[in-house]
């Protein structure tokens, strides 16, 4: 520590934060050297975000210093920072939705000659930025039309685009998939041997053993260590983190019965960006959807759920046929999604955890015509012990909560429809091994109680791990369903990538 | 916007709550104290009735607008509609004089028929903005110039009158107290409550919030988006309907003039209240009050003739603009903020 | 302060150019009466609708307590019941120019002539034109004062064969009425004269008519109420504009006048004076030239 | 918020280019038919030379309004601006006469001052907006009284006229021609241009839609928020400066009733060009097109007399709502929806 110092870049000298009342860091000591990789650990809530703000300077900490280039700075606010070499990669997407991706990139630091934007030069410079990282979008595309791991891609682009000597980034790859996280760790590999100094959070625990040099650990807004990756193992890493031993990360598999109800059917349907799927659910099972980013997962359950129209097929709901035409006629009959964009979809940033969680399940707190609120104080506690929610302060605004327990939050409000089909799209992006823990167990669980679950996950462990069936989709199809022995990763990259593909019938 | 990203700035939770909730109560005060300074008949019984009544037109249009704007629309035909609701109530009532007389049950029909037309008008604003996809501002500027011109059109481009004895009937409605306050201030308070409840305490008036907050996010909550939308336009018609059947027997008639920029008072009244003009977040009871301060800027200065009569519009300026200003407590954070 | 003679008048907020005449009148009466009698005190108050000028005249009763009251009703029917609120409380009422809807509330009437206004307009068209000659005519705001002028207009015009055009509201506004004047140019090759019934619309109609420079064949205008550039411009023997039909702005002071008199003399003062609507010509145009009042 | 949802919908990117940035030529084109099927006058040549003339004013003062809207913020002073400044133009240029005489300097010395007034006027807006932290629509419902007010009082509450002698020197700024278009046309076609030009191809214009898209990202961006948003309202009191330019000359005068409604008027003009009115999308080309279209149904109701003079207002709603639907496509895509 000592003598690494002397090189960092960047520096972290007991740096404390507190909201208002509500302290979130306590004395923390973190520092970065170039052309290193530094990771940063830690449970939900943890202050990683927080940390990495006050190192891009969009937080003042309320006491300690920055030393950068060993020389105590006080950043400038609002992103001015990247002027000082110091770019930092937001955990929530930090893009204007209706403009493109080139003006995004761009943005705030635009090329012009003679006053004039110079159009031709910035369009360019994006799309072969865009190669480099494997992107099949145009740099006229809006934001808004692309998905969200495409979206991260261009926070990724755009801070790498901005010749940073200082790079944060806040859980990046939380969106991406395995083969998009390839290409990533790709460049990241280039901006290292260029010696750029890289601060990377992230609660893949398997990544941060492959990129990074050294790992720090933060537990409830304590330092509890920093070490050489080496010297850590996954299970060491966990441990740290969490405070105790992490006993197996999934429950175990209690076959689902076969024979038992088939509580979801879907035959042949066409919808926008589904293209003829068939498929059953049955009653206690957990069925796993993988496939690659913009497969179809999420247009195909959107469309049963009512968030978009059924053009050909049916849905069948213990066999009655049903066409949902909105998320309450879903609802009602049992059937809930949860959207895997928690910020533009799933919560009210704005507002606190109480009405965000029963907003879903409002019916169920109605007595007499009037909001029963001690119901709602009620669920809110169920939910926070269920989900250990962890909000330091209970009256903080969602969009002000740490990433991991706005998905938790997520969760809970789903839960308080009490589905007998749950859909969950993507459940424990951006959450600590812990809590990840905790969630598949719940799964487990819901199953156990004869619940049917959907999980639909890029993260092939999990979909491994939790289901007992996994649909493969590609292009809007589904390519392949492995079940057993089949149910490994090489057999399901093969369906997702087009190199097998099963007739299925409905 | 601006609201959203300046509300984390906010340190310590005293002074941000202080100012939300008080700050409109403070202005209204402050107003009031100048108002006795300039005159002390503005105290008098009779003032503060007249006061409490005029508020009532624009406090029950603005509460109704409190709902579109919380849902993140917004309503500028409110003027044009009560026009033509009060036009349409004289015709249907002048016209029922022959059937059913001079008596209650005319008026009672003028009622009924103006509740209707106000519920049917909101419904035509809410269908346009949701089904047909059309920015709120457009569809009721468009619905603005419709009614206005129907009332004119109607009206044969004069005014429309009351039968004179059916105004007799009708009279009390405005100028009767019962208990000590005027019917229109009973009406005021009713839908001032029915509002608040509606709002803060059902689950209709978090869906209103919600929708006004993120649409994609209400929509993905099981909330049916436009159908709720629609509602609050009907809330908004119905709440111009109650307006209009105490205003017709005021003033007994209605011209292409009358609820001439009503609109922009009732949009006003709502954001000097605390609501935010983009939606997600509304007050009832600051509407409430931003409506006795828009009415009690005009009585103040019917009581002095200090200033240039010309000057009223400045005046009136203002003190909307100092009144929101001093609300918002910016003034105290300026030099804490950091951009 | 108590034991003075306090009058309240209330007119609607001068929005276009004879309003503001009113308005310059009414201050000068103002200023006159009260030097003359040092125990009146007039309080002026404008309102910008009905509804606010009822307002004003709840305040004028509550705040002021006021002995007499001279009203211009921004619309006739909606201001009766306030008015007659007004006169139970025992003031005296002066009514100018629109009379209210219903018979003896007011004590004192002072008006304007607004049919004669549309018949002398249109006695005058006739006295100029011939049979098969084309008019067109731009009205002001819909309401009672328009219709009674333009419906006058149409009776006395009937039968006499020249041909209305068409007819489109200007809204007593110089914009309006350049606009309005411009398409109707665009739309009928052969225009004899205009009806232009305001002079703020006349000003509007004679700059659209300059531009397309069919200003000197021959066409005229005839405006109303009696602004005083117009009223020079009669006086100089404009072509364009021969004449102009009063509708005398001073009316208001005239009202107040007759009010203050009504307390200061012995015998009692009531009744209605209705101004009459002449003819300005070159002639006597320089008998209603104020040229220190904004109209 | 209704758009930021509506767009991911549209599945193929053709009908989407097509509606956005052809539907109000579209709307002008049907509506030019109509004028010229209900009296082919309406193509003569003086007649598209008013037409476009009087867009002229609207148009430009809707240019600025276009980057109000974009980056997210509302003027609805536009109009009492443009009379307030009309009416110190003249005054100043009157009292200049003395010194100056009747000649250009005169003039361009009015000019100049309209344009540190219409800068002015706007940073005042804009000042109020960023630094007090008020709401644009409060801020500018005030000023809109103020400046209103003011403009009557200038007057005494009549029309301020210019000096006889003065007009002649400065009537060809609205009534001649070059090159066969009048001065004002080529005026707007300049500020339509440098609008398009600072709004497409300039880093300006990328900040104006980055901060209506959202402020945080904005703000997060390293870009001076408050400072953007003051620009916008200062180029919308230049645009305002710039329209009362070629006002000023057309009739000489300038009262209380000059620019009526011209904010209502200039903001229906960009919406139906399809900005949006919540920000963060703005486009000049259809602004343009909207203020041509507005004026277009204003002349082809003064070319008919089918429809009684009382409906105009009706007319003119209908055909708004209509142009704006029929561009937002809706109409094809309506089956296909879920709510
Ligand atoms: N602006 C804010 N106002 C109030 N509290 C805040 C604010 N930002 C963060 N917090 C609180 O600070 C704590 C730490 O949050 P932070 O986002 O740093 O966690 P994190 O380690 O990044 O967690 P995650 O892994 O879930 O992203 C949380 O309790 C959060 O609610
Ligand atoms: N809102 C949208 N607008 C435009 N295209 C969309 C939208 N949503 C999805 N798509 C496109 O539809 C296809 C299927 O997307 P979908 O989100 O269903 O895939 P997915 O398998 O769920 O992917 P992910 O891994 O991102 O969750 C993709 O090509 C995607 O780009
Ligand atoms: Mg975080
Ligand atoms: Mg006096």
């Amino acid at each position: 520590m000592d003598d690494s110092s002397n090189k960092a870049v960047l520096l972290a000298d007991r740096i404390s934060k507190s909201f208002g009342e509500v302290p979130v860091l306590f004395s923390v000591n973190f520092d970065v050297q170039a052309g290193e990789v530094h990771a940063l650990i830690g449970e939900n809530g943890a202050g990683k975000s927080t940390l990495m703000k006050i190192l891009g300077g969009f937080h003042a900490p309320t006491s300690g210093n920055l030393i950068y280039d060993g020389e105590e700075t006080v950043l400038p606010p609002n992103g001015q920072a990247e002027a000082l070499g110091i770019v930092l990669i937001h955990q929530e997407l930090n893009l204007a939705e209706q403009m493109t991706v080139e003006e995004n990139i761009f943005l705030g630091r635009e090329l012009s000659r003679n006053g004039f934007l110079d159009r031709k030069e910035m369009s360019q410079k994006v799309a072969s930025w865009l190669q480099e990282v494997g992107m099949n979008i145009s740099p006229n595309d809006r934001i808004s039309e692309l998905s969200i791991a495409e979206k991260q891609m261009v926070e990724i682009v755009k801070a790498m685009s901005r010749d940073a000597r200082v790079l944060i980034m806040d859980e990046p790859t939380a969106v991406l998939t395995d083969a998009e996280t390839e290409l990533f760790f790709q460049q990241v590999e280039k901006l290292k041997k260029r010696g750029v100094a890289i601060i990377f959070v992230s609660h893949k625990l398997a990544e941060v053993n492959q990129i990074a040099d050294r790992v720090t650990i933060l537990r409830d807004g304590q330092w509890i260590a920093t070490k050489p990756v080496d010297e850590l193992s996954l299970d060491s890493m966990a441990q740290m983190m969490v405070g105790r031993e992490l006993s197996n990360l999934y429950p175990p598999k209690n076959e689902a019965d076969v024979d038992s109800d088939i509580v979801l059917q879907v035959q042949n349907l066409v919808a926008p960006n589904v293209n003829n799927v068939s498929f059953e659910l049955r009653k206690g099972e957990i069925l796993g959807f993988s496939g690659l980013v913009g497969s179809g997962r999420t247009a195909l359950f959107e469309a049963i759920c009512g968030l978009s129209s059924i053009e050909e097929g049916q849905v069948y709901l213990d066999g009655q046929p049903v066409q949902f035409k909105n998320v309450a006629e879903a609802r009602d009959a049992g059937v809930t999604y949860l959207t895997k964009d928690r910020k533009g979809r799933g919560l009210l940033l704005e507002k606190t955890m109480r009405p965000n969680l029963t907003l879903m399940a409002l019916p169920k707190f109605v007595k007499n015509f009037m909001m029963d609120t001690a119901a709602e104080e009620e669920a809110l506690k169920r939910g926070i012990r269920r989900f250990d929610i962890r909000a330091r302060d209970p009256k903080v605004k969602v969009g002000d909560m740490s990433g991991g327990n706005q998905q938790k939050l997520l969760l809970a409000k789903i839960m308080e429809c009490d589905p007998r089909i749950v859909i969950i799209d993507e459940p424990t992006r951006g959450i600590d091994v812990g809590t990840k823990q905790q969630i598949y167990h719940f799964i487990a669980a819901l199953a156990a109680d004869g619940m049917s679950v959907v999980v639909i996950s890029s993260e092939m462990p999990e979909i491994i791990g939790v289901c007992h069936r996994v649909a493969v989709m590609r292009e809007g199809r589904i390519t392949g369903v492995v079940t057993g022995n089949d149910n490994n990763e090489t057999e399901i990259v093969r369906y997702a990538a087009g190199l097998k593909e099963a007739r299925v019938h409905g | 916007m601006v609201d959203q990203t300046a509300a984390p700035e906010k340190q310590s939770k005293w002074p941000d709550i202080d100012f939300k909730t008080l700050g409109p109560a403070i202005a209204l005060l402050i107003l009031c104290v100048i108002g006795y300074l300039l005159n002390p008949a503005f105290l008098s019984e009779g003032n503060i009735t007249n006061l409490l009544t005029r508020s009532a037109f624009i406090g029950i249009i603005a509460v109704g607008a409190t709902f579109v704007i919380t849902a993140g629309g917004i309503d500028l035909s409110v003027g044009s509609m009560a026009a033509v609701i009060a036009g349409l109530m004289i015709i249907i009532m002048n016209s029922a004089v022959d059937t059913l007389g001079t008596g209650v049950a005319t008026v009672i029909l003028g009622c009924g028929c103006s509740i209707i037309l106000g519920i049917g008008a909101g419904w035509i604003n809410g269908f346009l903005t949701t089904k047909g996809k059309i920015e709120a501002f457009i569809v009721t500027l468009g619905t603005m110039g419709i009614f206005r011109s129907l009332v004119t059109y109607f009206a044969d481009g004069g005014t429309l009158s009351l039968n004179f004895d059916l105004r007799g009937t009708y009279r009390p409605v405005y100028y009767e107290s019962v208990l000590g306050l005027p019917v229109p201030v009973w009406v005021f308070i009713f839908v001032a409550i029915a509002g608040w409840i509606l709002l803060n305490r059902t689950a209709f008036g978090r869906f209103c919030t919600a929708i006004g907050s993120s649409e994609a996010v209400a929509k993905y909550s099981a909330i049916k988006v436009d159908r709720i939308k629609t509602y609050t336009y009907i809330i908004q018609g119905l709440c111009v309907a109650l307006a209009t059947i105490i205003y017709v027997p005021r003033l007994g008639s209605a011209s292409g003039t009358t609820g001439v920029l009503w609109e922009l008072e009732a949009i006003a009244a709502v954001i000097i209240g605390g609501t935010v003009l983009k939606g997600g977040y509304g007050r009832i009871g600051g509407t409430i009050l931003g409506a006795l301060i828009l009415t009690t800027i005009g009585n103040i200065l019917n009581f002095t003739d200090v200033i240039s009569n010309y000057l009223n519009g400045t005046m009136q300026g203002l003190i909307i603009i100092v009144a929101v200003w001093l609300q918002r407590g910016s003034w105290g954070k300026n030099k804490k903020k950091t951009t | 302060q108590e034991d003075k003679i306090k009058i309240g008048v209330s007119y609607p907020t001068p929005t276009h150019a004879w309003a503001a005449g009113m308005n310059w009148h009414a201050e000068q009466a103002e200023k006159r009466l009260e030097e003359l009698y040092p125990d009146v005190d007039l309080i002026l108050v404008n309102s910008p609708d009905s509804g606010q000028q009822a307002n004003a005249i709840e305040d004028l009763v509550s705040a002021h307590g006021i002995d007499a009251l001279v009203v211009l009703p921004f619309e006739s029917d909606p201001l009766t019941d306030p008015v007659l609120n007004a006169k139970k409380s025992g003031a005296l009422i002066t009514v100018v120019d629109r009379g209210l809807s219903q018979p003896n509330i007011e004590d004192i009437y002072v008006a304007g002539n607004n049919p004669e206004l549309g018949r002398v307009s249109a006695q005058y068209m006739k006295t100029r034109l011939n049979e098969g000659d084309n008019i067109v005519i731009l009205r002001g705001i819909p309401t009672v004062i328009d219709n009674e002028r333009f419906d006058a207009f149409m009776e006395e015009i009937e039968g006499s064969g020249i041909n209305v055009l068409d007819h489109k509201h200007a809204n007593w506004n110089r914009d309006d009425g350049f606009e309005v004047m411009q398409d109707f140019l665009s739309r009928f090759p052969d225009i004899d004269a205009v009806w232009a019934q305001d002079d703020d619309i006349a000003i509007g109609v004679m700059a659209a008519l300059e531009q397309a420079s069919r200003d000197d064949d021959g066409i005229f205008v005839v405006g109303g109420a009696g602004m005083k550039q117009i009223i020079k411009r009669i006086s100089e023997g404009d072509e364009l504009i021969p004449v102009d039909v009063l509708y005398p702005p001073a009316m208001i002071a005239t009202a107040m006048d007759v009010t203050v008199n009504a307390f200061k003399s012995n015998g009692p003062v009531a009744g209605r004076y209705i101004l009459g609507a002449t003819l300005i010509t070159q002639e006597n145009a320089m008998d209603f030239y104020f040229p220190d009042s904004p109209f």
